[in-house]
């Protein structure tokens, strides 16, 4: 039915996420570096979509069915999964992005990210950048995963301007990865408070709930996953990136090389995780940040200690 | 099945023309079909001599065609103001005219001397005052044709004198009624004219003068109807029954049941009379103990305080309620399944914990047979059998228990005469074989024919107690209205 | 802790289960069980951010909503009243197709997923003297006293509550049963329109999957709590609303996040007992 | 005959309706609907749909109990919530031999579930919050409760994830071919309830109440018991299906994995479809689930998107609500 699919010689890769793609930055960059690989392998790939538990077991296990080289997942939600199905088909490659099973397997490949680590200096950002001394975080739900976006978010920021305080909100109810609205009126509530910068690890709609808010509000908000910036430019300060995508291109090349079983784990140094201020394309991002440069030369400087092992980031989700 | 079989009915201007028939005989249907909630399949409407065809009440409204329905079409929640003017509201400024309304009503109410208050919620009314008011809602609309159908099957006899005498007034006013009731004497005594309807057609027609009582039985049910029975009286036995210092606290300190006390003896029929709302409703849920009182009931010397329903039918009593429809059975269930009820629990329906289908059906079955319930089989959904039907089966699933007790509510309320032959008969054979049975009933001729013993109950208390010999239309009827004790 | 954000953001909050709560109660005198509120708004919130992306105006966007949330209550009137289907089916059916409905249209008008957003989309603005609320959040304020003066100060809210308690005898005087019951239905889906409107085009300015999040279901709990009466349902809807943000402010003091998601339902329910023993403490048994 | 109709021609107009949709965005009907059913039914889609029907089918269950008396629960996804999360725990840390933990953690999940939903009950005949209303108030604190308790005293010390830790080996409800073997436990729940229903004198009474409720109270069924009972019942159901789905794999509790499926929503339509008929409820659960797992297969093999399965099943119950009326009318005049 697929062209493409018929005439390429190289190498199947399957993609499944965890939920819909659609404006998801993570997963978007996630499908990018999917397709990349497949044009650099010359190979095909599918996505397959997932919306809940059920399904994505389901949709993990029709992967394996059709036998791909390389079987990507990506998010934490595959752990048990890819847990049970690499122990089902040993033959089955498979690249695991953004967590790892509890158990090593040899032939599951993990790739993991260094969230706090971006947290951090984008907390540094906002440090330097509160008027009022006081920072905070709109996150999806009360869990150590989300906690990586708003415990070392205040850290960075008492970092950069001892005695910078931290107020951090969740979400939560009856459907806390999709309720804009709620997430809007929790950070006017920490307007409310005096905060004035504030880190929006909300969910791709509930972010733009939190921008929404700050342009109301006249404060500053964070993005994550990719440059959030356009989406509310003027109002959004600089983003913690995920580069999934590139992260996924070095796992299949790995993986096709013949090396699996590793876990790889992304941060700083090496460039899995970033803030959109520190890269190349920084002045045409929109962001708030790119008109600070001295916030900027700053920020630099602890990325570089971060980098050297002179700073090293707890990790909230490990405690 | 046909409702109405090519039914022609001519009423003039300025008459009361009565209309009779056995249930189910079509004359409902009929009306319906005059005031357009019904469309004929086939046939025709003249008013005034022109043509007419209603497509829905508002259209016969409009013609100056009312209607009060069998049982109410009343709004509980709303004003007497509010229920007169509904669908045909004074307006001021496109809003309510809360005020012209109530002057409109008020002076009609003065006018016709219905001695109503246009303030008062329906919700509070008694039976008789709510009459009132759907009289007050076909004056207000100016209604020239006024269809009553079974206006009287709720009334005492007082409060029946009074609506006829509201009739009669309004035919001198040469507006034309139309008039349903099962009742002889009444027909006999307010109507000019009558149409009797037997399947769906006419079996009789003519002046009121030219009829006797017994010729419209006769044309009703086809057959001969002794209509002047009273049943000889019975031997009373032991004390089944005995209700002490029954007590239910009203809303404004003024208590619905006050302080009763009866005995229901084997082999009796204590009949308690009284206009409907001065606590008959209260006296039979404190016996079945389907309502919480002060006071005790003891059944065949066993304390029934604290039982629920089903201990106390357990201890031995039935009960024929007086809402067939909704308390008395399930509409949408198969006859069957309704006959089951109250005996599911029992052998020889349930053995080893399991229902038994032919158990039940058998159970069914016979109580269709033994009492005459005509119906297509016990399959037949309750809500498609025709009142009197409804009623006999649920009084053969109520005398079946054989409970020593029964209790009875309203058991002839819009039955036809033919019924009502049938059913008394029943209850007095019930007595003979030595139950105690209390009937609460709103018909006085009712309560005459076959109570041993008569109560009355007014506002509550019981005013006055006769004997079989001492109850007589006149002396019970004044107690009724409180005019004793 | 209590401060003027409180208020402001409880009154955002509180405006589409408001316009919902009323659609509930008008539906609720004429005696429909309408559960499917929550579905409405989601429709209205889709129908507000496709008008206004397609027309650039928030505002034909708001007519928009109010339009696809009417014509989308046309299911529990047909369904409900001219082939006499079960409403609490039709509702839950509703509510759930819905969910498929916009998920389906935002891949198929859209070409995305989850959710749509773009800078150039155009919201509802600021209004009036409260900062931060739009126009909508006053006319739901409006509607409540002009819905308590239709139900007790004109004929229809007269016919209605009389369609309400007794359809049959509201017939036999002429009052058409179903007109009415439709007119309610496709008001209360109007309304939840407006509601809808407002979390998509207010609130915020995207439309994300399933954003109404339970608030179709919280109102009708302030229906039941509120009575059926427009000033009720204001003041139930009032509570949760308060309730709602002031957990907010419990969990910037430390409280866990689950305790303050509960404490709403928790008020709610509280609330419920104490009216009920206030009403039965009033009238004896 | 008339059985036959009211199934088929709403059916019928779903299809024909979802064929116009298909259409409309350019796919071809008869390659989707192919897709949807060998998704559904065919060898490797068959375990797949096996596996939603055990909540989905358990849930109707769960949530007709009380439905045939007219009542309605508003509250499994708390009960369910409670169910599993209780059965859980005990799976965790209660001592024993496997099958002995396995047996308690299902009695636990049972009872967990059948004590929420009695209080339910208890808030409409002691405090006079209908039913409807005090069962889904009471949903969201359930939820937030199991949510609290992943999160902190039950939570899987090795993970960053709102989930517990996985139960040991013996304390698990095996699988055959990817079904949770719990697919029995709902089966025999399922069984019990059309025996209970038809049989005996306590399903009949149910269907008395719900026939005419003032009647019920008339021939003395104790209504507030009966509503306990029920809901206990329904509850303890839900509670079951919870206890199953944390004791099959994954083998632990996933914070909000029990309630973005819809479980309850599906099975709540599939038992008011049904009427709360127990063998009717099981074949809408089960034809819900198949809908939704060929759903996943479609979008895979046909790149329409799944959306529209969920479209079709609503279309299809409003449909069948609609024509049911329609027949329930005939059936009343006949
Ligand atoms: N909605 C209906 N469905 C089925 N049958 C009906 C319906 N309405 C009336 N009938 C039947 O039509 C016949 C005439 O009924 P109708 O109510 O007109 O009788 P009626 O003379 O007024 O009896 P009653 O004295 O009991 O009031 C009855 O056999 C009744 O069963
Ligand atoms: N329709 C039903 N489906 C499932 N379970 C039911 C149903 N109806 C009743 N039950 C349960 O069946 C059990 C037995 O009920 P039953 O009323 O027969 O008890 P009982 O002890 O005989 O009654 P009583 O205490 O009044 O004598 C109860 O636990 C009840 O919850
Ligand atoms: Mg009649
Ligand atoms: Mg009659």
């Amino acid at each position: 039915k697929d062209p493409a699919a018929r005439n390429a010689a190289g190498p199947a890769l399957v993609l499944i996420t965890p939920s819909p793609v659609g404006v998801n930055d993570f997963l978007k960059l996630a499908v990018q570096g999917i397709e990349d690989s497949a044009k650099k392998h010359n190979g095909t790939q599918k996505v397959f979509q997932s919306t809940d538990p059920a399904s994505i077991q389901q949709n993990l296990s029709a992967a394996v069915r059709e036998k791909p080289a390389v079987a990507v997942a990506v998010g934490f939600n595959f752990a048990d999964a890819i847990a049970a199905e690499a122990e089902r088909n040993p033959e089955q490659k498979f690249l695991f992005v953004d967590s790892c099973t509890t158990k090593p397997f040899p032939n599951v490949t993990c790739a993991v990210f260094r969230e706090h680590e971006g947290s951090y200096l984008a907390g540094a950002e906002a440090g330097l950048l509160s008027k009022t001394g006081k920072v905070g975080a709109v996150v999806v739900l009360d869990a150590p995963q989300f906690h990586r976006y708003s415990i070392p978010f205040g850290q960075g920021a008492a970092k950069a301007k001892p005695g910078t305080t931290l107020a951090p909100l969740f979400i939560g109810g009856a459907n806390p990865f999709n309720d804009p609205a709620r997430a809007k009126a929790l950070a006017g509530t920490l307007a409310g408070q005096g905060v004035d910068q504030v880190m929006g690890a909300a969910s791709a709609a509930g972010n733009l709930g939190v921008f929404e808010a700050a342009k109301q509000g006249g404060f500053f908000a964070f993005g994550v996953d990719a440059n959030q910036c356009p989406a509310s430019p003027g109002q959004v300060v600089d983003n913690v990136v995920k580069r999934t995508n590139v992260v996924i291109g070095d796992g299949v090349d790995a993986i096709l090389g013949g090396k699996t079983g590793e876990t790889k784990s992304y941060g700083v140094k090496e460039r899995g995780i970033s803030l959109t201020g520190l890269e190349p394309d920084a002045p045409t991002s929109q962001c708030v940040v790119a008109s600070h440069p001295d916030v900027l030369a700053k920020v630099g400087e602890l990325r570089d200690q971060i980098i050297s092992g002179a700073i090293v980031v707890d990790d909230p989700a490990k405690s | 099945m046909l409702a109405n079989d090519h039914v022609d009915l001519a009423v003039g201007r300025g008459e009361i023309h009565a209309l009779m028939g056995e249930n189910g005989a079509g004359k409902s249907t009929l009306m319906s079909v005059l005031y357009g909630l019904h469309r004929p399949d086939e046939g025709t409407i003249s008013l005034h001599g022109k043509e007419v065809s209603f497509g829905s009440p508002a259209q016969a409204i409009d013609a100056g065609v009312g209607m009060v329905q069998q049982g109410f079409a009343l709004f509980g929640e709303l004003t007497v103001t509010e229920n007169v003017v509904f669908g045909s509201e004074p307006t001021r400024r496109g809003l309510l005219d809360r005020k012209a309304a109530t002057a409109r009503v008020t002076e009609l109410i003065e006018r016709h001397e219905l001695r109503l208050r246009p303030g008062d919620r329906v919700r509070d009314l008694p039976v008789g005052l709510r009459q009132r008011v759907e009289i007050l809602k076909l004056l207000y609309r100016e209604a020239a044709v006024l269809i009553l159908d079974e206006p009287t099957a709720v009334l005492t006899p007082p409060e029946t004198e009074r609506l006829f005498g509201v009739l009669r007034a309004l035919a001198a006013e040469d507006r034309t009624i139309l008039l349903v009731s099962h009742k002889l004497q009444e027909v006999l005594a307010v109507s000019d004219h009558v149409t009797v309807l037997r399947d769906g057609r006419v079996s009789a027609r003519g002046r009121t003068a030219d009829q006797t009582a017994a010729g419209l039985a006769a044309a009703m049910t086809g057959r001969e109807v002794d209509l002047d029975r009273v049943h000889p009286a019975g031997t009373p036995g032991d004390i089944f029954l005995e209700a002490r210092s029954l007590t239910v606290p009203g809303v404004e300190g003024k208590p619905l049941l006050d302080n009763v006390s009866l005995t229901v003896r084997g082999g009796e029929i204590v009949g308690v009379a009284g206009v409907a709302g001065n606590g008959q409703a209260e006296l039979s849920g404190a016996i079945t103990g389907l309502l919480k009182t002060g006071g005790e009931v003891v059944l065949k010397g066993q304390n029934l305080d604290g039982l629920s329903v089903r201990a106390r039918r357990d201890a031995g009593l039935a009960h024929v309620p007086e809402d067939r429809a909704e308390v008395g059975s399930a509409p949408t269930a198969s006859l069957r399944e309704n006959l089951a009820v109250g005996f599911h629990r029992k052998r020889p329906l349930v053995r080893k914990g399991f229902l038994r289908r032919k158990e039940v059906d058998d159970h069914a079955s016979a109580i269709i047979e033994t009492y005459d319930v005509r119906a297509s089989g016990p399959a037949a959904a309750m809500g498609t059998l025709s009142g009197g039907n409804q009623q006999k089966a649920i009084f053969g699933r109520e005398l079946s228990h054989d409970a020593p007790f029964l209790l009875v509510e309203q058991p002839t309320r819009g039955v036809d005469v033919g019924a009502i032959e049938n059913i008394h008969a029943r209850l007095v054979a019930h007595r003979d074989a030595g139950h105690a049975v209390l009937l609460i009933s709103a018909e006085l001729s009712e309560i005459l024919a076959l109570s041993d013993r008569v109560l009355v109950l007014f506002e509550g208390r019981i005013v006055a107690e006769f004997t079989k010999d001492e109850a007589d239309q006149h002396a019970v009827g004044l107690a009724m209205a409180g005019g004793a004790g | 802790m209590i401060d003027a954000s409180l208020f402001s953001s409880a009154l955002t909050a509180l405006t589409p289960i408001l316009f919902a709560a009323l659609a509930g109660a008008l539906c609720q005198r004429a005696g429909v069980f309408n559960i499917s509120l929550e579905g409405s708004l989601l429709v209205g919130c889709f129908g507000a951010v496709a008008g206004s992306w397609y027309t650039g105006s928030a505002w034909i966007g708001v007519v928009v909503a109010v339009i696809a949330a009417t014509a989308y209550s046309l299911i529990l009137a047909i369904g409900s009243i001219t082939f006499d289907g079960d409403p609490i089916v039709l509702g839950v059916a509703s509510n759930l197709l819905a969910v498929g409905l916009t998920s389906f249209l935002i891949r198929t008008v859209f070409g995305t997923e989850g959710s749509f957003s773009d800078p150039a989309l155009q919201g509802l603005g600021q209004f009036g003297p409260i900062p931060g609320q739009s126009l909508l959040v006053y006319l739901s304020w409006l509607a409540v006293p002009a819905l308590a003066v239709l139900l007790y100060r004109h004929p229809w809210g007269l016919r209605l509550r009389g369609v309400g308690e007794r359809p049959e005898a509201a017939s036999s005087l002429g009052v058409n049963v179903t007109k009415y019951r439709y007119g309610v239905i496709l008001a209360g889906g109007a309304l939840c329109g407006l509601g809808g409107a407002q979390l998509a085009l207010g609130s915020v300015t995207l439309f994300a999957e399933n954003m109404t999040a339970g608030r179709g279901w919280i109102a009708v709990v302030a229906v039941m709590l509120g009575r059926a009466h427009p000033l009720g349902v204001l003041l139930a809807a009032l509570l949760f609303g308060l309730a709602e943000a002031f957990g907010f402010r419990l969990q910037g003091i430390g409280l866990p996040q689950q305790a303050t998601d509960a404490a709403p339902y928790v008020v709610t329910l509280v609330a419920l007992f104490l009216s009920n023993v206030k009403r039965k403490k009033g009238q004896p048994a | 005959m008339t059985r036959v109709r009211l199934i088929a021609v709403p059916v019928a107009a779903a299809l024909v309706l979802g064929a116009i949709l298909l259409l409309a965005t350019g796919t071809d009907p008869l390659a989707a609907y192919g897709a949807i059913v060998s998704g559904a039914f065919g060898p490797d889609g068959l375990g797949d749909t096996l596996a939603y029907a055990v909540p989905v089918a358990g849930m109707a269950t769960a949530l007709a109990i009380p439905l045939r008396a007219g009542m309605v629960n508003l509250g499994g996804e708390g009960q369910l919530v409670l169910g599993a999360i209780s059965a859980l725990a005990v799976g965790l840390y209660v001592p024993g031999p496997g099958p002995v933990k396995v047996v308690l953690a299902l009695l636990a999940g049972t009872l967990a579930g059948a004590a929420y939903a009695a209080l339910a009950a208890v808030c409409e005949n002691r405090l006079g919050v209908p039913l409807l209303i005090s069962t889904l108030l009471l949903s969201y604190p359930a939820m937030s409760l199991a949510g609290y308790l992943v999160r902190f005293p039950l939570k899987d010390a090795g993970s960053s994830l709102p989930q517990s830790p996985q139960l040991p080996e013996g304390a698990r409800l095996p699988e055959i071919d990817g079904v949770t073997t719990g697919i029995f436990l709902v089966v025999a729940v399922i069984a019990v309830y059309a025996v209970i229903d038809a049989r005996t004198p306590a399903g009949f009474e149910t269907k008395v109440t719900g026939w005419a409720p003032r009647f019920a109270t008339y021939a003395g069924i104790d209504r507030p018991k009966l509503t306990l009972r029920l809901l206990a019942a329904s509850g303890g159901t839900a509670g079951l299906v919870g206890a199953i789905a944390v004791l099959g794999f994954p083998y632990r509790f996933i914070d909000g994995a029990l309630i973005t499926p819809q479980y309850t929503w599906i099975g709540l339509l599939a038992a008011l479809l049904a009427g709360a008929s127990p063998l009717g409820t099981l074949l809408a659960a089960v034809f819900f689930a198949a809908l939704t797992s060929g759903g996943f297969a479609m979008e895979r093999a046909t790149q329409v998107p799944r959306e529209l399965t969920a479209v079709l099943q609503a279309v299809l119950i409003i449909f069948l609500a609609a024509t049911s009326g329609v027949f329930k009318r005939k059936a009343g005049r006949a």
